[in-house]
């Protein structure tokens, strides 16, 4: 699928959900703490609604919604997210991954950091998967011999 | 302080941010990939040389709770002998191959380094969480981590490298899962995941079906991953395919981890004692195998043609050393195995880049294409692979004798006469089919050039770069060195190993 | 009434444990490389529906904190652990399986080929030809 | 050799069904697996979450605190699994444009 399809009900509808698949799965992830949900989850439907792009508009144009090179570059930032908020414990003076050692630079109790801390590795996956599973799949695109 | 506090965390998060950084910074720029390499390994055997002192200081592990939350509740990391011992090996023989690979990487995989050092700082950063961690989940994550960047590592290779690694990939998860589900079974009688403490529990469950059946898709799960003999398919076509360096850097690492995990599982969470109450013998199942595979792949290096389908069926055979000692299951043969771990690590490492050097020079590593003008025109790398082919056989000064003496030792304990006998079988057939080579380039005289005296000035001589033949030489002279040093290593480090109980 | 409560209490094992063995079987006899992904696909599901299968409670609720019902009485909820494992397993087999189909592009690339025995011959004359 | 891959598969299934006999019934709260203590007197770690999730980090979903605090580590190696993967694609596909790149 890497023409434009020249169905106009299917570029028209893709177009239409994407940005509302966009919404629900950073709700998805925000709202982990209190649902089911998470970054995980958030993150592939993210992924999802960009696909969705990719497949209904043609690998040519939805570059311009999210560049191919981006995808590796967001899965590095984003696990570097993850791993930031692990690394910054330490320096502060934590065990790897102690978020309540969060609570010196954020002005909140112990109890909220960690509940800070959990946000903030939610959403360094979050991006991480979006990144990657697009990246995935433009690689295994782009590799198609057909 | 944060390293003198943080220290057994460190090897794996050192890695892991390696790879991470390696895109952002090498994306436009594939030769920065290999210098920020290199220092992440350099800092990697810094860190572990620190590891193994503070170790041998304490005298008892170090746990570290990731998390601040004490196990069995969160994850905890055990550095004790044994896992800093390992990852010691890991990394330096690591950091000596990575040295290697700058060349052949940018002529083999040109415009790829970036990905490619990327993936092979990940295989490290697994190998090293595998080691270290005293949990058997997080032991699957960071078993996944090293086995997909393995698989791309292979898949790079020549024509036949992606099939290779399919069928390796298929095995892999074979493998992956039925740990996976061994642990499962352990979790649903014990509800911990906690190694210590899934230790404590098990006992107190009398013998059930169920635990050794968990025990027996543990050990077949690792068995492929180490490539005990029926379960070794996948080793010798993707170590013969795979690119020079990436065979070179999972030879000596790869199988032997899964080996580690054996030991661990075997005895650090079963236990001795629980393992022979059960109704299957696994420890003389493993052994019997094991001295199958010695045999088996001995036989079959001699067989090839190719060098590193020989080297990778004489891996067969040195992996089948190291299961015979866990396998034998007392205190010289276990000694003697570990140590195996670090003499074949070093031993394979140096053969593979001679291979790699082969390949780079000559554009081949066939065995029958090897000519006497070798000696003339690489008589460094020629000398590399003399001392490693010597230590595989096993001649004394050398280090390769010590582990086996080690295990022969093993062997005589309970008087298993028949497993000193294939000790001392495989290291003929070893001696056949290094010699054929050795015979190849030197025992022929050079009739079109009688001057030999004047090595420097021999026209045809076409060593490798400085920055492929250091390493191979520093591991060849490694071989000897650790031949020499076996006993500080043995008593310093290895004596104290051996589990409670045995 | 005994045997009946064990039928209940194991089935779900039962059918993951038969499950596996389909996945297996998959991956054994299956000749097209794609056919072998499947069944993978299908043996890492099973030991991921084994682990849910076993962290359930009779009368228990999903693991999020409900203020009607006390936390106290560990009973009243199932167990999150398996589920935490599994998703980080459901994780790791969508990444083996995206690596698995990026081998499985390169291999027809290079020999316009799934068939696991047209491809063995394939490597066996290549590497005839190397000599 | 076909018979002899059918038979393993059979004697494989009829082992792992025959060790599922030994597992604790499913949803039996009186098994290890679901007790406050481990015989050996270790706290049990799917109760401890149950228990603790909320008062230790103020968020009522356990899964979550599980996944990103107790076990946090485990997510960050789950998200390196899939960034292992996303380089490897890379590494296997993306053609060299970076060739082309030096020449300019």
């Amino acid at each position: 699928m890497t023409r434009k399809s020249d169905n106009p009900i299917v570029s028209l509808v893709s177009r239409i959900i994407s940005p509302f698949i966009m919404l629900f799965a950073l709700y998805v992830i925000f709202h982990g703490h209190y649902s089911p949900g998470g970054g995980f989850q958030g993150g592939t439907m993210l992924a999802a609604a960009v696909l969705l792009i990719r497949l209904s508009a043609g690998n040519e144009i939805a570059q311009l919604q999210f560049k191919k090179d981006l995808g590796t570059i967001l899965g590095s930032i984003g696990v570097l997210v993850y791993f930031g908020t692990g690394f910054l414990v330490m320096l502060l003076g934590g065990k790897f991954l102690d978020y309540k050692y969060l609570a010196k630079i954020l002005p909140v109790s112990e109890v909220m950091a960690r509940s800070w801390g959990i946000l903030f590795v939610e959403i360094g996956v979050g991006i991480a998967v979006m990144g990657l599973l697009v990246a995935i799949y433009d690689d295994l695109l782009e590799g198609d011999p057909l | 302080m944060i390293v003198t506090s943080n220290s057994p965390v460190l090897i794996p998060l050192l890695f892991l941010a390696t790879a991470l950084l390696i895109p952002l910074v090498a994306w436009k720029r594939n030769w920065l990939a290999w210098p920020v390499t290199i220092l992440a390994s350099f800092a990697s055997v810094a860190i572990s040389v620190f590891n193994v002192f503070l170790v041998i200081q304490e005298g008892q592990p170090i746990h570290y709770y990731l998390g601040d939350w004490v196990p069995p509740i969160g994850i905890e990391y055990v550095l004790d002998h044994l896992s800093a011992f390992v990852m010691l090996v890991i990394n330096g023989v690591a950091f000596l191959v990575l040295i290697h690979a700058k060349q052949i990487v940018s002529r083999e995989l040109p415009g790829k380094e970036m990905p490619y050092y990327a993936a092979a700082v990940l295989m490290l950063c697994g190998f090293n969480g595998i080691v270290i961690t005293g949990d058997l989940f997080n032991l699957y994550v960071f078993l996944e981590i090293s086995s997909l960047s393995l698989y791309g590592l292979i898949a790079v290779g020549e024509k036949q490298s992606p099939v290779a690694a399919f069928r390796y990939l298929i095995m892999g998860t074979i493998a992956a899962s039925f740990y996976l589900l061994g642990i499962g079974f352990l979790y649903l009688k014990t509800g911990s995941l906690n190694m210590a403490d899934v230790k404590a529990i098990l006992p107190l469950l009398g013998d059930q079906p169920v635990v050794f059946i968990a025990l027996a898709l543990i050990v077949l799960g690792m068995g492929i991953k180490m490539a005990l003999f029926p379960l070794h398919g996948w080793l010798p076509d993707s170590y013969t395919y795979a690119p020079s360096t990436s065979s070179a850097i999972i030879a000596p690492t790869g199988t032997k981890v899964g080996a580690y995990v054996l030991l661990r599982v075997l005895f650090f969470v079963f236990g001795l004692t629980y393992i022979t109450r059960m109704p299957v013998p696994v420890t003389s199942v493993i052994t019997w195998l094991a001295a199958i595979g010695i045999i088996y792949g001995s036989i079959m290096a001699i067989a090839q043609k190719e060098m590193k389908r020989m080297l990778a069926y004489s891996s067969v055979a040195q992996v089948g050393y190291i299961g015979l000692g866990i396998g034998l299951a007392n205190p010289l043969a276990l000694v003697g195995a570990v140590l195996h771990v670090l003499n074949h690590a070093f031993m394979k490492a140096c053969l593979f880049l001679v291979a790699g050097n082969f390949r780079f020079k000559l554009g081949h590593s066939n065995i029958f294409k090897l000519s006497h003008s070798i000696r003339k025109k690489m008589p460094w790398t020629m000398a590399a692979f003399t001392v490693a082919a010597l230590s595989m056989v096993g001649l004394p000064p050398m280090a390769g004798f010590f582990s086996k003496w080690y295990l022969a030792l093993g062997t005589l304990k309970d008087s298993n006469w028949h497993f000193l006998v294939v000790i001392l079988v495989s290291s003929l057939l070893n001696a056949v089919y290094f010699f054929r080579i050795i015979e190849k380039v030197y025992m022929k005289p050079i009739h079109n050039n009688p001057v030999e005296n004047e090595e420097s000035a021999e026209p045809v001589r076409d060593e490798v770069g400085s920055s492929m033949l250091v390493p191979t030489l520093i591991l060849a002279a490694g071989l000897i060195v650790l031949g020499l040093l076996n006993a500080f290593i043995v008593k310093g480090i290895l004596n104290f190993i051996i589990p409670a109980g045995m | 009434m005994k045997t009946l409560d064990f039928m209940l209490g194991h089935y779900a094992y039962w059918f993951t444990l038969a499950l596996l063995a389909i996945g297996l079987y998959g991956m054994m006899m299956k000749k097209n490389l794609v056919k072998k992904l499947i069944g993978m696909t299908i043996f890492q599901v099973s030991v991921i529906i084994f682990y849910i299968a076993g962290s359930s409670k009779w009368g228990g609720t999903v693991p999020v904190m409900d203020k009607a019902i006390d936390v106290a009485d560990s009973t009243k909820y199932i167990n999150p652990l398996p589920h935490t494992l599994m998703l980080t397993a459901i994780v790791v087999g969508v990444a083996t399986t995206g690596v698995a189909f990026a081998l499985v592009i390169s291999i027809y690339k290079r020999y316009k080929t799934l068939d696991e025995t047209v491809l063995l011959e394939g490597m066996k004359k290549d590497s005839d030809s190397d000599e | 050799m076909k018979f002899v891959n059918y038979l393993i598969l059979i004697v494989f299934g009829c082992l792992m069904i025959y060790a599922s006999m030994g597992l604790p019934s499913r949803g039996d709260t009186d098994a290890i697996l679901n007790r406050d203590i481990s015989p050996v007197n270790s706290p049990n770690a799917g109760v401890h979450y149950i228990k603790n999730a909320y008062k230790d980090a103020h968020t009522p979903n356990m899964v979550t605190v599980t996944l990103a605090d107790y076990r946090g580590y485990d997510t960050m190696g789950e998200t390196t699994v899939i960034f292992t993967a996303g380089i490897i694609c890379f590494l296997l596909l993306r053609k060299k444009r970076n060739i082309n790149d030096k020449k300019e």
